[in-house]
């Protein structure tokens, strides 16, 4: 399953559908709001993206890792709109016969996805005005908060 | 020929629109349309220069040549995750 | 959370235990039971452990993960007793500010836990007698379903 | 003296017993407890091989000397997970 979704991701479902009679690991990473970045504090993140394009390249990413691993199950979820702190984001699972594929395969998706899926983040921070981040230079916001 | 091309995130912010038309001369390269975005929208410059373009939702390198009925994107460095 | 425990492991639970505003990344390991060992089929399983020292080997590790990675959060849960197939023998999850300390410590501990901790597998299968997993040789018994 | 030794998993099974009682000379080492647990029970010898002791929940190697009042284990090869 490939989702932009604007409302909070279901893990409990995305773990249930990743469950397989020949898979004995299932590794799912989250990302999540973080509240704190150094001495500023974010209220919420809006997200924002080029959406035909982004479910394109996502799938895309999921056939990479499907050849390019052992891997028979992968799922992505982000994320569009606010996203209030301690929530969800982005969420990828994996399942595979053995653990080493499903790790390898899910932070090998998680890293392209930040390098190659158009989706933006903003950050509304308590104190300033929010700022869009596009790293790692953003003219005229603050620094962004640091991939996670 | 017009083309039109997408615009996301602070590159909307700053052009106030989520897409903007240019007028181009025949077969531009991507790398023609840059300048020209720049040209027209002094403010998106500095963004530009740490942008991909997009053409049918791949990435595309600056001397591929534009036709004017594919989906142009100006993508500014994502932050999804 | 370190815990040893006879009924279902609740996914949702200790994902919402995990959240923490200093965090940007949460990993989840699942371990789930293999219906299918090549040509073998698993009609359950069952975990015998030796409860005190495996508790207190799991916080060890937990401990350790702590002091050598930036991660925050670190829950672990065995499952004891039968467990059908398609279910959750294992969850490991880590919570860390940034992502690649959540994945090397999730990885580690579970890792670790199939060195370390002192928790047999028994394989009931569908046409032969049960059999404990003592690898990597295990006398008298069949070849053990390879390590998830 | 006496120790108990407990046992897990094939172990248990073998022995039909969750442990069991042997009588040693003062302070054996960890050694001389895997050869008398062997002789006692041949059929555990196989298992012996590949096993680890563990005394008071910590793995302890073949020449850690035991006293009869400490918590001892034979610990089969793990299979967590």
């Amino acid at each position: 399953m490939i989702e932009l979704t604007s409302t909070e991701i279901d893990t409990q479902r995305i773990l249930d559908d990743a469950y397989r009679a020949d898979c004995g690991a299932v590794v799912l990473f989250l990302g999540t709001t973080r509240q704190w970045t150094k001495d500023r504090e974010t209220d919420h993140l809006v997200y924002d993206a080029y959406q035909a394009m982004a479910v394109s390249k996502l799938e895309e990413l999921k056939r990479a890792a499907i050849d390019r691993w052992p891997v028979k199950h992968v799922a992505i979820v982000h994320r569009l709109g606010r996203v209030d702190i301690g929530k969800a984001s982005v969420a990828v699972v994996v399942a595979s016969p053995h653990r080493e594929a499903a790790f390898e395969a899910a932070k090998w998706l998680i890293d392209e996805l930040k390098r190659q899926v158009p989706i933006w983040k903003q950050e509304h921070w308590t104190s300033q005005a929010p700022s869009w981040i596009h790293p790692p230079s953003s003219p005229g916001n603050p620094t962004s908060n640091p991939p996670t | 020929m017009k083309v039109r091309i997408l615009l996301f995130a602070a590159a909307q912010d700053i052009a106030q629109n989520s897409s903007i038309e240019l007028d181009v001369g025949t077969d531009p390269t991507v790398s023609e349309l840059r300048k020209l975005v720049g040209d027209t929208y002094p403010a998106l410059r500095a963004l530009l220069g740490s942008s991909r373009f997009a053409i049918d939702r791949e990435f595309v390198s600056d001397d591929t040549i534009v036709s004017s009925h594919s989906e142009i994107a100006m993508i500014p460095p994502v932050s999804g995750g």
